[in-house]
């Protein structure tokens, strides 16, 4: 893959959201827990085949992933968490994406600009989703880490 | 505060600062121009209109893209701005952007009327019938003043040049809300390619650097919308407006008469 | 064969994964008053495989193909490839098909 | 060596009246047509087109009380009579053609009830005609022709690419030289037929409504290639450019209902045009306001030491202003910090539009100085004096005769080019090496350059706003030509500082210099010597006008030691002059 010649591009600058609007924050977190996803899915597709190899297989996964230690839980809380997200934001952006919700009717412009797409209903969104995936995943912090949280 | 620098990014890199008299009022591009005149002759970078609408002074100014001729050093409360050229694109001398690859992707989503009767289109003389409320279902998008800001600020832009860019996209949704075009299916098929409409994960920074709030993050969408009503719904393009007959040739209203001529009306050619 | 569809299949896969994750991950552990070690137990995972196989089944296929068209997107934006798409399709449509495969083998021995 | 380019037609300037022309060139001869160049020194989209604002006059229904009479009425007497009526009567019966030309071609014009174009009041006219699009119809309009051209392909476009001379021999247009700012490389275009559509010159003040790149080149082009320029001394002073820089308020703000009040609070126009008040045509508001500062009812700002008047249009109300008026209140709040629906706007008349220009025929052919057409070479839009504006212009009828001109220069220049006697591309003549020679060995010969061409451009810009301004006297004006003789004097000592070859801002920025410096002297120069006061020249000494011996065009030729002038008649064709009151 040769240099992009063009000044400041490339995969850095694309996943760099500093000083941006808090939905391009949004688009970078989409991405990495997207990544994070489909590495753990793969993963846990070729543990799961295990099971099928029997039970003494199946514990010596168990034990090689307990030989870990903690690494093992917290790898799996932040796969949890990019699935909270991973799936919270989706559902905001198939909202726009695919029903062309959230975004606004064309209007004519009036200064000061404030673009609808980045409006009140795209906003309370962005945050809900953000406050709801904060609070679930620290029960999935508990469930897993502490062994609470369990109904 | 009276005295401001301007750090700028030369070619090859380099960062020069600038110190300068801080007057009140003062823009990014007064602040450049200064730079011109009296400190450092050799400072490449373009402008033209000075009152934001002619879209050349487009450049990073404190990591964001905006228009230095509208951008007052006031509102970016720090002493030492950072200038930079816009980014995602080919560095030409200092803050001289190559816009050429960003025009390009706009004459390639066919951004003009197209009429199946382009006789009638070219050389009649009529008018087609628009409505109000019509021609505000695609104005917002022909605000836009192609300086490039969307394009840079774009993370899709950023990663993939094969990408039409967010501007591209915009002017094509709005020859697809015009209702004089009748070019709706050609302009789904250039949009629905694999570095088209799809390559937009709805960031919002277009939207967010755009000068003239032509939301172009909500113009991709809605042709999102019209793509998805074709494929899925099986939408079929509608008639374009029609042209309208001049008006009847009766009187309706006296006007205002001019005075009657001193000679027999023509032109009398003369030079 | 328009790009539009691969994002339709995204779309709706994607629509699919957050119903049938939420099954998997909240009715099987937390909801289901079992603690983690307790949802590796052998028995009770393969249990879950044996009684819900139709779900998991839908989890599979709804979570490889959404998984590899997002890296087929990232593929495509980042190499961004002009004669040679094909190849990254193809690439994709073999992973999909393995891990596919894969997830099918240990569902139908498992059930 | 010098490298040639070649092509059939070149379109020098990509404004309004630049786009229109090669619009209709490659509509005329959609596919196979001749090889047409768009040469802009900015990039395409960036002319100063696209800050006009107020609207486009056009007589589109004659039904409901408009008429081209009344139009060309409006217009020659707006132009004090100095205007060609024929050129009025062929422009005035073009325009409703080209509003709807445009339409058709996906301009969002603003829409009446009936979903026809809308028009609104405008300064001058007698008849509500000026077709407008919110507040930004010359921008609408070069989005419009802009994208019409993406439909062809067959045309080629130079962005930033200054053109430094044209090569005119014997009677013939030959080719013009040009700088590539993108590679530095300094090429010469050979062609057939040209048209120069660079826009006025309006840089030449300090306090201007135009963009930096409006000084005037391509009349500079017509003017060191030894052809006529006319009515230089004619600049139209919008009455209201916004307070620091001179951004341009539109008309339409007025023609929306703004009033103009000077420090009594007093709406002072009933003093000066009683029936027309804020709608007079522009030299008449714009005197009337520098009358008022001058007799000290007007304000004074701090920051720039400039005095101005107050344009209202709180009566108004938000929502008219946002659907009307939507840049306008842009511009106050972001370039004065001041938002109309709460208070007055702070302006000051400003220098807007170039009336003279280089000579040209009703077809747009460039004249020589016996008045004989130049062959091969056109000019339209404000470059050109096709002299429908006269000694004033009324506000929307510059969009229109781009828009106009560029359509006829446009069909001319493909009657032309199927013509015969197109002649052959001109083969390479010295006046080619001597202009490279000039600009290049010239300016960048390596000793210190004793002058700053900064300091030279900002002196001439206090001169001229200064001496050459909205009234203007006998001691100012002599003042003026010497102190512009002086500059021009201390030019050759400029020498280009920045040795770059790539985008050299710098030679950009001398080259305009020099340009401005001559075009200057004329101005200067042609008020002097004109001795009556008529549209935009108002003379405090010599106040009334004198049909007798003023009823004529100036003309002014390059020599070695300054402009050399000459006049012609005026055509009258339909009215007398009469005296002119609103």
């Amino acid at each position: 893959m040769k240099k992009d010649p063009r000044y400041k591009s490339g995969l850095i600058s694309s996943l760099n959201p500093f000083g941006y609007n808090v939905e391009r924050w949004s688009y970078a977190l989409h991405r990495v827990t997207g990544v994070v996803l489909i590495g753990y899915l793969m993963a846990h597709i070729f543990e799961t085949f295990e099971l099928s190899m029997g039970s003494t297989a199946w514990t010596n996964t168990m034990n090689a992933l307990h030989s870990l230690g903690p690494l093992e839980l917290v790898g799996l809380w932040i796969v949890a968490g990019s699935a909270l997200y991973h799936g919270a934001n989706g559902i905001r952006l198939i909202l726009n994406e695919m029903f062309g919700k959230l975004m606004g009717s064309p209007i004519l412009p009036v200064y000061p600009y404030s673009p609808t797409s980045l409006g009140r209903n795209q906003r309370m969104v962005v945050w809900t989703i953000t406050g709801v995936v904060l609070v679930l995943w620290v029960w999935a912090g508990l469930y897993l880490l502490a062994g609470l949280g369990v109904v | 505060m009276d005295k401001v620098t301007l750090e700028v990014v030369r070619s090859g890199g380099r960062r020069i600062r600038y110190d300068l008299r801080y007057r009140k009022g003062m823009t990014v591009l007064d602040a450049l121009i200064e730079i011109r005149e009296k400190l450092d002759s050799s400072l490449g970078y373009r402008h033209s209109c000075r009152m934001g609408i002619c879209g050349s002074c487009g450049m990073t100014i404190e990591g964001v893209p905006r228009l230095a001729c509208q951008t007052q050093i006031s509102i970016l409360k720090t002493d030492v701005i950072r200038v930079e050229p816009l980014h995602s694109m080919g560095v030409m001398r200092d803050l001289v952007v190559d816009i050429a690859p960003f025009m390009a992707m706009h004459k390639s989503v066919k951004p003009y009327i197209m009429r199946r009767n382009t006789d009638e289109r070219d050389h009649s003389d009529r008018e087609y019938r628009v409505l109000s409320e019509e021609v505000r279902r695609f104005l917002q998008f022909d605000y836009c003043i192609m300086c490039g800001l969307c394009y840079s600020a774009c993370p899709t832009v950023a990663l993939d040049p094969a990408y039409i860019g967010p501007q591209a996209i915009a002017q094509s949704y709005r020859y697809m809300a015009d209702p004089r075009d009748e070019g709706w299916d050609q302009r789904i098929d250039l949009l629905d390619t694999s570095h088209g409409v799809w390559r937009c994960h709805v960031a919002g920074a277009c939207s967010f650097v755009c000068p003239k709030d032509v939301d172009p993050a909500k113009a991709i969408q809605m042709a999102r919308k019209e793509i998805l009503k074709k494929r899925l719904l099986r939408r079929k393009a509608r008639v374009g407006a029609q042209p309208v007959p001049l008006l009847s040739s009766g009187v309706v209203k006296q006007g205002v008469k001019p005075p009657p001529f001193d000679f027999g009306k023509g032109s009398v050619s003369r030079k | 064969m328009k790009e539009s569809w691969s994002m339709i299949l995204t779309y709706i896969s994607a629509m699919v994964l957050i119903f049938v994750l939420t099954f998997h991950f909240l009715l099987q552990g937390p909801l289901a008053g079992k603690s983690f070690e307790d949802t590796l137990a052998f028995g009770y995972a393969t249990g879950n495989l044996v009684s819900f196989d139709f779900v998991f089944g839908l989890l599979l296929f709804a979570a490889v193909i959404h998984g590899l068209n997002g890296v087929r997107v990232i593929a495509l934006e980042w190499f961004h490839p002009k004669e040679k798409a094909w190849l990254l399709n193809l690439v994709v449509v073999m992973l999909m098909a393995f891990f596919l495969a894969l997830g099918s083998y240990t569902l139908v021995t498992v059930g | 060596m010098v490298e040639a380019i070649d092509h059939d037609v070149i379109i020098v300037g990509s404004g309004l009246a630049g786009l229109r022309a090669a619009a209709q060139v490659l509509s005329l001869s959609s596919g196979s047509g001749p090889s047409l160049a768009v040469i802009s020194k900015l990039a395409l989209m960036r002319s100063h087109s696209v800050g006009a604002e107020g609207g486009t006059a056009a007589v589109l229904y004659p039904e409901e009380g408009d008429s081209l009479e009344l139009h060309a009425w409006d217009t020659i007497k707006g132009s004090d009579f100095l205007a060609d009526q024929d050129s009025v009567w062929k422009f005035v019966s073009l325009c409703p053609e080209e509003m709807r030309q445009l339409e058709r071609w996906g301009m969002p014009w603003s829409r009446r009830e009936d979903g026809r174009i809308a028009q609104r009041p405008f300064g001058g006219h007698s008849y509500d005609r000026a077709t407008f699009a919110q507040d930004k119809v010359g921008f609408f309009e070069m989005r419009t022709l802009y994208d019409k051209l993406q439909e062809y392909d067959n045309w080629s476009r130079y962005d930033e690419t200054f053109v430094t001379s044209i090569v005119v021999e014997d009677g013939t247009f030959k080719g013009c030289t040009a700088i590539e700012l993108k590679t530095g490389r300094f090429v010469f275009f050979r062609a057939k037929a040209a048209v120069i559509a660079t826009g006025g010159a309006g840089q030449l003040w300090k306090f201007t409504a135009t963009s930096t790149s409006v000084t005037g080149d391509g009349i500079g082009l017509a003017y060191r290639a030894g052809l006529p320029i006319e009515d230089m001394e004619f600049m139209q002073f919008h009455p209201t450019g916004l307070i620091p820089r001179g951004i341009l308020i539109t008309e339409g703000a007025r023609g929306e209902g703004g009033y103009l009040v000077n420090s009594k609070g007093e709406r002072f126009m009933e003093r000066y045009a009683p029936s027309k008040m804020e709608l007079a045509p522009r030299d008449v508001v714009s005197r009337s306001i520098m009358k008022e500062i001058g007799e000290g009812r007007g304000f004074k700002d701090e920051d720039s030491g400039l005095s101005f008047v107050h344009l209202d249009l709180r009566h108004l109300g938000r929502e008219k202003i946002d659907a009307k008026l939507p840049f306008i209140k842009e511009l106050s709040m972001k370039f004065t910090g001041v938002d109309p629906v709460e208070e007055p706007i702070p302006i000051k008349p400003t220098a807007h539009y170039t009336m003279g220009g280089i000579r040209v025929d009703g077809n747009g052919r460039v004249l020589d100085e016996r008045s004989q057409a130049v062959r091969g070479l056109w000019a339209a839009g404000e470059a050109a004096c096709v002299s429908i504006h006269g000694a004033n212009r009324l506000g929307a009828n510059s969009t229109a005769e781009c828009l106009v001109y560029g359509r006829i220069v446009g069909e001319d220049i493909v009657r032309y080019l199927a013509s015969d006697n197109a002649h052959p591309l001109g083969n390479d003549s010295s006046l080619v090496a001597s202009e490279e020679d000039r600009v290049f060995r010239g300016l960048f010969r390596n000793e210190t350059s004793s002058e700053d061409v900064y300091v030279l451009k900002a002196k001439l810009k206090e001169i001229m706003d200064k001496s050459v301004y909205v009234f203007r006297d006998e001691e100012g004006l002599t003042d003026a030509v010497r102190e512009v003789k002086e500059l021009k004097e201390k030019y050759r000592g400029v020498r280009v500082t920045d040795g770059s070859k790539v985008f050299n801002y710098n030679l950009l920025d001398t080259l305009e210099v020099g340009v401005m410096l001559e075009l200057a002297e004329v101005v200067a120069q042609g008020a002097l010597n004109r001795r009556e006061s008529r549209g935009g020249h108002a003379r405090l000494d010599y106040p009334q006008r004198d049909d007798t011996n003023w009823l004529k065009h100036t003309l002014a030729r390059r020599t070695e030691d300054g402009p050399s002038f000459s006049f012609a008649p005026v055509c009258i064709t339909m009215w007398k002059p009469v005296e002119r009151k609103y």
